[in-house]
């Protein structure tokens, strides 16, 4: 099983869920990444996520395995897309499974912090008046936008 | 001085107009590096909250520059 | 959409998750409660949930109105399954979707807790060594068990 | 004297041997009436834990019994 993947094609939650299923665990949370209509005030029709592959994979990796070493999981995945994706499509999924919830519920919560705070994965919006942005970057000095 | 690869990403390639380029310069780290990139890049700015990586791996601004090194500069990443 | 239900048949968690789909949230939360195939130093083989529906679906559906007045999020929905159950079968599942995460987390772990603490729903589990139990009867007092 | 229909679930069922029942009573709450049906059924130990309800409403062990009522004593849930 590969534990973090970044993929160009649509996610499909129901498999990446199955993968983790073990009669070993009681309990499974899966979070969900959706893209949304809106942020910060604006309408946004669709986004498009670059990724630098080789570190993105790298670091998911290295994620995932301190979520399983922290929390004591016995399973843990994570996917993100690349890509243009549009409204309601699946930009990211992490679940993970373990005997008891509480484990299941912090390293859930632990991988996606992680995830959106370290990966070199960055996400430009397209508005519905016609302009489009890099998400972020307004925190953080720079004044030009695409 | 040294031969190194520059890569820029997401909104630092539409700010310099480039997604690659090698620089011939006497710049000793990542920061050096950037500050050389940045006055020739002028919608290039502060490196602050940015990340970069050298050949690859997660590096520190300060690290060593090399002859041949590829450097990788991430702006902030989208986050929540 | 019914928000909290009880059913007798198997539950498709991706049938339930797709219910919960909204183009204003960006997160979702899913908790799936699997049979485990052990408890206490015991091998499970199967286990069996006996449900006094009415006051179940009554109290799942305050839960879920409770979840949602408190922590904001958009949609939440539950379901139990009542009868007998294989290993690896889905016990229960919470869903909950939100514009953010951090609501979606508080939401989903909060239905599922006050589901497990609340509702008239009794778990046998029946043991490799041909014994079963009422699940947790033995913290409360009774000596005997079917 | 009140007639009350009793119901036992799960562990209670089992131990008593019987899902329903009707009592003619005096018990006048829940706890009044869980002690009858205790003296009466000897596998039925202490409720502490275990839950109420009247006519489909969770109720208050010290709540008052009207002619016809229907109590469901809940053993303690499954929890974690």
């Amino acid at each position: 099983m590969k534990h973090f993947e970044i993929t160009s094609q649509a996610i499909d939650p129901d498999a990446f869920r199955k993968q983790l299923l073990d009669p070993a665990c009681g309990a499974y949370v899966q979070f969900d990444g959706w893209v949304r209509n809106h942020n910060e005030g604006q309408s946004v029709l669709r986004l498009e996520y670059e990724v630098y592959e080789p570190l993105a994979v790298k670091e998911g990796q290295s994620i995932i395995d301190e979520a399983i070493e922290r929390f004591g999981v016995t399973n843990a995945c994570g996917v993100h897309r690349s890509g243009l994706l549009e409204l309601s499509d699946v930009a990211v999924v992490v679940g993970v499974s373990s005997p008891h919830r509480d484990a299941a519920f912090a390293a859930c919560r632990y991988i996606i912090d992680e995830t959106k705070a370290r990966l070199p994965i960055w996400k430009k919006e397209y508005y519905e008046n016609g302009q489009a942005e890099w998400v972020n970057c307004k925190h953080c000095g720079h004044r030009e936008h695409g | 001085m040294k031969n190194i690869k520059v890569r820029y990403f997401a909104a630092y390639r539409e700010e310099t107009g480039v997604g690659f380029e090698t620089i011939t310069t006497g710049a000793n780290s990542p920061a050096e590096l950037f500050a050389e990139c940045a006055t020739k890049h002028e919608g290039l700015q502060s490196y602050s909250a940015a990340l970069v990586a050298i050949n690859d791996e997660m590096s520190d601004w300060n690290a060593a520059l090399s002859e041949g090194d590829e450097v990788l500069f991430f702006p902030p990443v989208a986050g929540g």
